[in-house]
């Protein structure tokens, strides 16, 4: 009876230690695979090289040739024309037609997403190309459809009610093994288009905890992990197995404010809490930044950063003066209070992102020391969404992404044209929505970026604290990383594994 | 299951009493610790983030430059109050449900049994954590869902016993002497019960303590400021090579208390 | 046989009893449940209100709780357990896929408990209080009281960061069951022990144990006709109630060492409000006790005579 | 030539002797009796000469057995002679076999595995051992299918399987009735007939008559007397010899009748159910007061459930109890077998005690004047009933029957796990309380002899048949066997 037990330990054992295959790429990061649907997982796979969109964007946020190798819009900007790549084989070895354009178009617009707000009227299939007639003019179509949800899969990819079962895409790598939530592997696709990848199999699996993924890097699991919490960003750099790469991206740390709330709805008051903070010690010792935000626009978003406008000052004793100018008075407790009503507001979060609620209990400090009482509520996202719908949120607290669409003026347009979600609100501004629909529309240039900007920078319906870097640790085997700060490709066909 | 057979009472007893001397040493650290040392938990300062060890803070500091001697003593007030006020309700309940269902018999005790045997099916964090998603991150949720899980374990052990000694004849005995329940409860049952009861309740807290942590640990326990034994450690893993007596210290608080509370338990577990 | 029937009430108001929690969960939640499951699909960047009204729309989520909640029970009898409101895949297969990897990781734990817990246990319920005893259970007592999650963290930081012996997280390869196996298999270990050792000890004490020495048999000769099979009763009986903190560990290791397990899907199905996907989680869990517990009731009553009266 | 010699043999705990030096010698076909009162050492005696005394315990002397010398004091010695020299008949077999195998596998496995037999010849010879013993369809049973008797033979069987001589039987009549005693008695002759030597340990003075050979009386640790048992019993020198004997019911002087007080209750056609089995149907019979009803039969007729019956514990299958007017309701009470389970474990007997007095607002002072009447020392009122020995308690109970001035006492075997001079300190008691008090006692016992001589009326209950109706007898006039 004794000797079983030992044996079979044994036999456990042996079994478990097996070598690691070395010709697969491991990739980590926190997003979990949903199901084959593009519209809420479609960022993994162009993330991972296995679909991809008619148009691409270089680094700086230029729009380069993807599936479609030029466009043209006709004189009054109504009607666009995609000559498509010809020469394209989906993974299931069907060729790649216009109709099947189309219907993929067509597919996306229908579900929520960046697309169902352009004014497409229409997409037709022509020979080798595909014409989309709006309903006024969108200079902005082209980076609308570099997003993910816009990707083209094959029309067997598509089950009932236009929902994906399957991923059929063009990319380099196509899908082995699709096992959500967690983990998905993939092979070099040899009918692919393009240059023909160096890494023979790709593997991606979820990992939500980021304390996780920081240990998978250190210990060597995983040769690719995205997003790193800061502190492990540090310690990584220390350590020669792994390489770690940090980019600015056009995704900026900001408070989203409730200009109707009464205490919030005066310019000087939101200046006063903007003063309140000091970005460059969260910058510095939260999240391991060089400096925190002058602006709301990153450098890395190019035309959008404007070097004229004065910086964002950290000054608490001017923030005290503003506020007492507004009627507000010490109170026992030292907390403002103003004809009966004390400085108390909501700070609303989410623990998606780990850095969220660090920063969070760093401003309840920094508000308190101007006596604004500050309670954090770290929940799900949604409730930003949900806040900003019932008018029951009074500051959020986000990581708003202006790359969603390569061209930031989408975001723009959606944010605070006049008010949106995770932008503006309750503050009503007629100029800056006119300027805004002008640069949408195409006519406006870097005069009217620059007006919004400062106006932004001014009324402040949003108060920017810092500009994110994309973070990403690298095994040392592995050569040719790049981070791509639209967050749209890994950039794996230009990794090449050395051992 | 009978108690530790065997062990010798000497030797029980020592177990016992490093268990006490263990609880309370950590209570002491809670009350007294902040009296002695004056500080604030919440209170930050960037500066010192990760700095070590020094007179205002015994502990060093942590990642936001809060006093982590501070932050350990007000966790180690809020995890076992919750816990023990848990654990009191539970044992309430526990008590009055398990006497009746064992005093009644007949359908009463039948419909509690089911009841408390379906929610023994029930894995106890799946409990808490639907309570937690109702009243999220807040003392009275944990609460609530703790006081679920934990009252099953104290009916079970009060109605066997009680079944079994109201079978005894020294009960019989006592009815025909003319004796009523409040006498029979006090004469016979509780001294049954009462040792069992300090046991299931020093189990009890340290489960409780152990689910707070571990719901703090995944992110879904107490929210972000509030200082808790489980988050403090999942916050300060990452920096774990930079500031290792950060880590340490929450570690070997939450070691301490469960391992006082599982000694003073008594090595009986059902 | 009453044990089947009592068995199968058990199971039936587990039944009831998720169907009820669940719902009075869902209908009792803060915020939207609209909102929740978009922010669930399509992430922090993309949920806005639009999402939110798309999604209410497709599920119909407003309506009386008392009839969803007798429609969900008919479709339980009818074991169809809807789709997650999520990811829209059938919840049967999201669990089948999970539970995979959730019971193959609990039974290497299992396993490796009942390898280390067991023999040291019965060993040291040979001779009570000897050195070997009371080495046992201080360290059981050190191991009960180190939480599930806390083993993980130093077996993390020593085996796999320091000695980058283990991988830290990660499935798939057997070296990924090492880690969060032994992390469940410890505490599991330390209370098997216990349990063996106190069942040793009771037996060992019996007249009918030294009453089979008085008729010629040696010690050993003892321990495994008379000895082994009686302390099997108790310990499996432990078994199957510990079930439920084998489940609870899985939940937290699984969060911890990223595995797809059950535990973890359970988590994200509350916090996402993904009412079907709880319910089918939380009803496979409850059967598998029942189940599991059943299964144990006929064995030992297959080996002890006296249950089966 | 002798089987076994054992000299100077003592035993101490911790330093103080429990047991001064004793020699004894066995000799084939001669059975030894060893007798003696709980606490005279006599169990200790016998584990010192198998080596299975408990670790604590110290033992000194020589044993010689065959060509084997063996010192007391290394009882790892004698590990080798267990079932190969020395078989042992514990106390309570049906708790000595292995509850979860068979009856017939616990002694195959003894040939087997001492014997050194193959698994087939084991499986034969243990069928014929058991066959021999009238057991050969309790083959395949579980232990806990098994009657007491029955029980006893599966244990023997097993302890003769391993080829040893010597036979030691620990108390072999404990907790059987005595219809079951004359059978042990001779199952023991008979195991001797085939050869081998026989040593009994007993307290019980009818097996120790049927057994005879020679007998050593131990009280206290030290040999009283010694001699053929039949001697002895017939004249013992010794004083404390002869309260023993005198103390077996067989010698209590005939009861005088009692003149018959007001009656108590009536019984009438009472008929009382088990478990689906008749046990007994249509008694009558009435109590008076100062009167003793005896009740006897063998264990499982149906004695206990008669008793709880006429005290409405559990309700009759058919007919009715009457209770005479005006009397309270605890006026009827009931004395335990086992007094320990009868008091709660956690409290001093004097709050028990005083907890009654106060209930019944009896002065505090009657239970001062009731101990030296049941002849307790007041000291044992500060114990927990743990801590007192089983007669004193007994005694006790009854002084708390006492405080609430019953008429009617039903005591249920209150003797039967006592030593033979404590169950008569008892049984007199009870005698003079039905007069003194001028109260009913319905006396429950196994041994007919015992309620013969004590009871004015005895009704003998027929072992329970299952299904069958079963008739009681009619009352019968005391003085008459049971």
């Amino acid at each position: 009876m004794k000797h079983t037990l030992a044996f079979l330990a044994a036999a456990l054992i042996a079994t478990a230690l097996p070598a690691q295959a070395d010709d697969t790429l491991d990739v980590v990061a926190q997003f979990e695979i949903q199901s084959p649907e593009p519209s809420t997982t479609g960022y993994i796979f162009t993330r991972m090289g296995i679909t991809e969109t008619l148009t691409h964007a270089d680094p700086q946020g230029v729009l380069t040739p993807g599936l479609a190798t030029d466009w043209t819009a006709d004189g009054d900007g109504l009607s666009w024309t995609f000559t498509l790549r010809d020469g394209v084989r989906f993974h299931d070895g069907t060729a790649m037609t216009a109709e099947a354009v189309a219907a993929a178009l067509d597919i996306a617009r229908t579900k929520p997403g960046p697309l169902a707000k352009t004014p497409i009227t229409a997409i037709k299939a022509m020979d080798g190309a595909v014409v989309i007639t709006l309903s006024d003019p969108f200079a902005a179509l082209p980076a609308y459809l570099a997003h993910f949800s816009a990707q083209i899969l094959a029309p067997a990819a598509y089950g009932a009610e236009d929902a994906g079962v399957t991923v059929i895409g063009t990319g380099p790598y196509k899908i082995t093994d699709l096992a959500p939530p967690l983990s998905l592997k993939a092979e070099a696709f040899d009918g692919y288009w393009g240059p023909a990848p160096h890494v023979p199999n790709v593997r991606y699996s979820a990992v939500s905890r980021v304390e996780t993924r920081a240990l998978m890097a250190e210990s060597g699991d995983a040769d690719f992990v995205f997003g790193l919490d800061p502190a492990s960003v540090a310690r990584l750099g220390l350590s020669d197995a792994v390489t770690v790469h940090s980019v600015a991206i056009p995704r900026v740390l900001l408070i989203k404010v409730n200009a109707d709330h009464p205490a919030l709805s005066e310019p000087e008051a939101r200046r006063a809490l903007s003063l309140a903070i000091d970005r460059e010690g969260i910058a510095r010792a939260v999240l391991r930044y060089p400096e925190g935000a002058t602006q709301l626009f990153p450098p890395s978003v190019g035309a959008w950063h404007n070097d004229s406008l004065v910086p964002l000052a950290h000054d608490p004793g001017k923030a005290k003066e503003l506020l007492q100018g507004l009627g507000w008075t010490m109170g026992g407790d030292g907390i403002l209070t103003r004809n009966g009503e004390r400085f108390a507001l909501t700070l609303t979060t989410y623990p998606d992102r780990p850095e969220l609620p660090l920063v969070a209990a760093v401003l309840e400090q920094q508000f308190r020391a101007i006596g604004a009482e500050l309670t954090i509520n770290t929940t799900n996202s949604s409730e930003i969404s949900a806040g900003h719908a019932d008018g029951s949120l009074d500051l959020g607290l986000i990581a708003r992404n202006f790359g969603l669409i390569p061209n930031p003026v989408g975001t723009i347009l959606s944010d605070y044209a006049p008010t949106g979600d995770w932008g503006a609100m309750g503050w009503q501004n007629d100029e800056i929505t006119d300027l805004a629909r002008s640069v949408g529309r195409g006519d406006g240039g870097a005069p009217a970026r620059a007006r919004i900007t400062e106006i932004l920078q001014t009324e402040l319906p949003i108060i920017p604290i810092a500009w994110y870097r994309q973070t990403l640790a690298v095994a040392k085997g592995v050569e040719g990383a790049v981070i791509d700060p639209w967050e749209r490709t890994f950039g794996l066909p230009e990794l090449r594994l050395s051992q | 299951m009978t108690d530790a057979v065997m062990i010798p009472r000497r030797a029980g007893h020592a177990l016992r009493w490093t268990g006490a001397a263990l609880v309370a040493a950590s209570l002491i650290l809670a009350v007294v610790g902040p009296l002695a040392v004056p500080g604030d938990p919440l209170a930050q300062s960037l500066t010192k983030a990760l700095s070590g060890p020094e007179p205002a803070a015994p502990l060093g500091y942590d990642h936001l430059g809060r006093s982590i001697f501070h932050r350990l003593a007000a966790a180690l007030r809020l995890s076992p109050a919750i816990a023990i006020a848990a654990v009191l309700t539970a044992g309430l309940a526990g008590l009055v449900l398990g006497t009746w269902a064992a005093a009644r018999g007949g359908w009463t005790d039948r419909i509690l049994t089911m009841l408390a045997d379906a929610l023994l099916a029930l894995p106890g964090l799946l409990l808490v954590l639907m309570v937690l998603a109702i009243v999220p991150g807040t003392a009275p949720g944990f609460w609530a869902g703790l006081s679920l899980v934990l009252w099953v374990e104290f009916f079970r052990l009060t109605r066997a016993a009680t079944r079994a000694v109201l079978a005894s004849p020294a009960v019989q005995a006592t009815r025909l002497l003319g004796f009523g329940p409040v006498y029979v409860f006090r004469t016979h049952i509780w001294p049954e019960i009462a040792p069992m009861m300090l046991t299931a309740a020093a189990f009890g807290t340290a489960t409780a303590i152990m689910a707070i942590a571990a719901l703090g640990f995944v992110h879904v326990g107490m929210r972000a400021p509030t200082p808790e034994l489980g988050l403090m450690m999942v916050e300060l893993l990452p920096y774990w090579r930079e500031a290792p007596l950060a880590l340490l210290s929450p570690v070997m608080a939450t070691f301490a208390l469960l391992l006082g509370l599982t000694l003073l338990a008594g090595s009986r577990d059902t | 046989m009453n044990t089947l029937v009592t068995r199968g009430i058990q199971a039936l108001m587990v039944a009831v009893l998720i169907g009820a929690a669940t719902f009075a969960m869902m209908r009792a939640l803060p915020g939207d449940a609209a909102y929740r499951i978009a922010a669930g699909r399509y992430g922090y960047d993309n949920v806005d209100t639009a999402a939110a009204d798309a999604v209410r729309d497709e599920l119909g989520l407003d309506g009386p709780a008392l009839p969803a909640l007798l429609h969900w029970l008919g479709d339980l009898l009818r074991l169809d357990f809807g789709n997650s409101l999520v990811s829209g895949q059938p919840v049967i297969a999201e669990i089948g896929h999970q539970l995979g990897a959730s019971l193959s990781l609990a039974a290497v734990a299992v396993v490796l408990s009942l390898i280390m817990g067991p023999p040291l246990g019965i060993l040291a319920g040979l001779r009570p209080g000897g050195l070997l005893d009371r080495g046992l259970l201080v360290v059981s007592t050190g191991l009960k009281a180190v939480p599930q999650f806390l083993m993980a963290l130093i077996l993390i930081l020593i085996l796999s960061v320091q000695f980058r012996l283990l991988p830290a997280a990660g499935y798939g390869a057997a070296r990924h069951f090492i880690l969060p196996a032994l992390a469940l298999a410890l505490g599991l270990a330390a209370v098997n022990a216990r349990i063996a050792r106190d069942a040793m000890a009771r037996i060992g004490a019996m007249p009918f144990y030294s009453f089979a020495q008085w008729k010629g048999l040696s010690r050993r000769q003892a321990l495994l006709h008379h000895g082994l099979r009686n302390v099997s009763v108790p310990l499996l009986t432990y078994l199957g109630l510990q079930f439920v903190t084998l489940v609870e560990g899985v939940v937290v290791v699984e969060a911890i060492f990223g595995w797809p397990g059950i535990g973890h899907a359970l988590v994200h199905a509350i916090f996402s409000r993904d009412v079907p996907m709880v319910q089918g989680t939380a009803l496979c869990l409850g059967l598998g006790f029942v189940l599991i517990n059943t299964a144990i009731d006929l064995l030992t009553a297959r080996i002890d005579p006296r249950r089966a009266a | 030539m002798t089987l076994l010699k054992a000299d100077d043999i003592t035993v101490a705990q911790g330093g103080t002797p429990i047991l001064h030096p004793v020699s004894l010698h066995l000799e084939p076909g001669e059975p030894l009796v060893i007798l003696g009162e709980t606490g005279s050492g006599k169990s200790l005696l016998a584990q010192a000469i198998m080596g299975t005394l408990p670790r604590d315990l110290a033992a000194r002397g020589r044993v010689v057995l065959g060509d084997h010398l063996l010192d007391a004091a290394r009882p790892e010695g004698f590990r080798p002679l267990w079932g190969r020299q020395i078989a042992v008949l514990p106390q309570e077999p049906w708790l000595s076999l292995d509850p979860l195998m068979r009856a017939g596998r616990q002694v195959t496995e003894a040939h087997h595995l001492v014997r050194g037999l193959g698994t087939q010849d084991a499986r034969a010879q243990a069928a014929t051992d058991l066959d021999r013993l009238g057991l050969a369809h309790a083959d395949t049973r579980y232990p806990h299918e098994l009657s007491g008797g029955m029980a006893q033979r599966v244990a023997i069987a097993a302890a003769r399987a391993g080829g040893a001589g010597i036979v030691i039987a620990d108390e072999p009549t404990k907790g059987l009735d005595a219809a079951r005693r004359d059978e042990v008695a001779d199952l023991l002759l008979a195991e001797l007939a085939r050869g081998g030597g026989l040593l009994v340990i007993t307290h019980d003075l009818a097996l120790a008559r049927r057994i005879g050979g020679r007998m050593i009386v131990l009280r206290a640790g030290r040999v009283v007397e010694t001699g053929p048992t039949a001697a002895v019993m017939a004249v013992p020198t010794q004083a404390y010899t002869r309260d023993l004997i005198a103390a077996d019911p067989e010698n209590w002087p005939a009861r005088s009748r009692r003149p018959a007080g007001a009656p108590v209750l009536t019984a009438t056609r009472l008929a009382a159910g088990r478990g689906g089995v008749r046990l007994f149907s249509d008694l009558s019979f009435d109590l008076s007061a100062g009167r003793i009803l005896g009740v006897t039969g063998p264990s499982g007729c149906g004695k206990s459930t008669l008793g709880d019956v006429v005290l409405g514990l559990a309700p009759p299958a058919a007919g009715r109890v009457n209770r005479s007017a005006g009397l309270a309701p605890t006026a009827f009470q009931k004395l335990y077998q086992d007094p320990v389970a009868a008091f709660p474990r956690h409290r001093t007997l004097g709050r028990t005690l005083a907890d009654v007095a106060h209930r019944h607002g009896q002065p505090r002072d009657r239970i001062d004047t009731l101990l030296p009447r049941l002849g307790l020392n007041p000291v044992l009122l500060t114990r927990t009933p743990g801590g007192v020995s089983g007669g004193e308690l007994q005694r006790l109970a009854l002084l708390r029957l006492l405080l609430v001035r019953p008429r009617f006492i039903f005591a249920d075997e209150p003797t039967s796990r006592l030593d033979p001079i404590t169950q008569k300190q008892v049984i007199d008691l009870l005698r003079d309380t039905a007069a003194a008090e001028g109260c009913a006692i319905m006396l429950v016992s196994h041994d007919p002899e015992l309620v013969a001589r004590t009871a004015d009326h005895v009704l003998s209950l027929a072992p329970a048949k299952t299904g069958g109706d079963l008739s009681g007898q009619a009352v019968k006039r005391a003085g008459g066997l049971g």
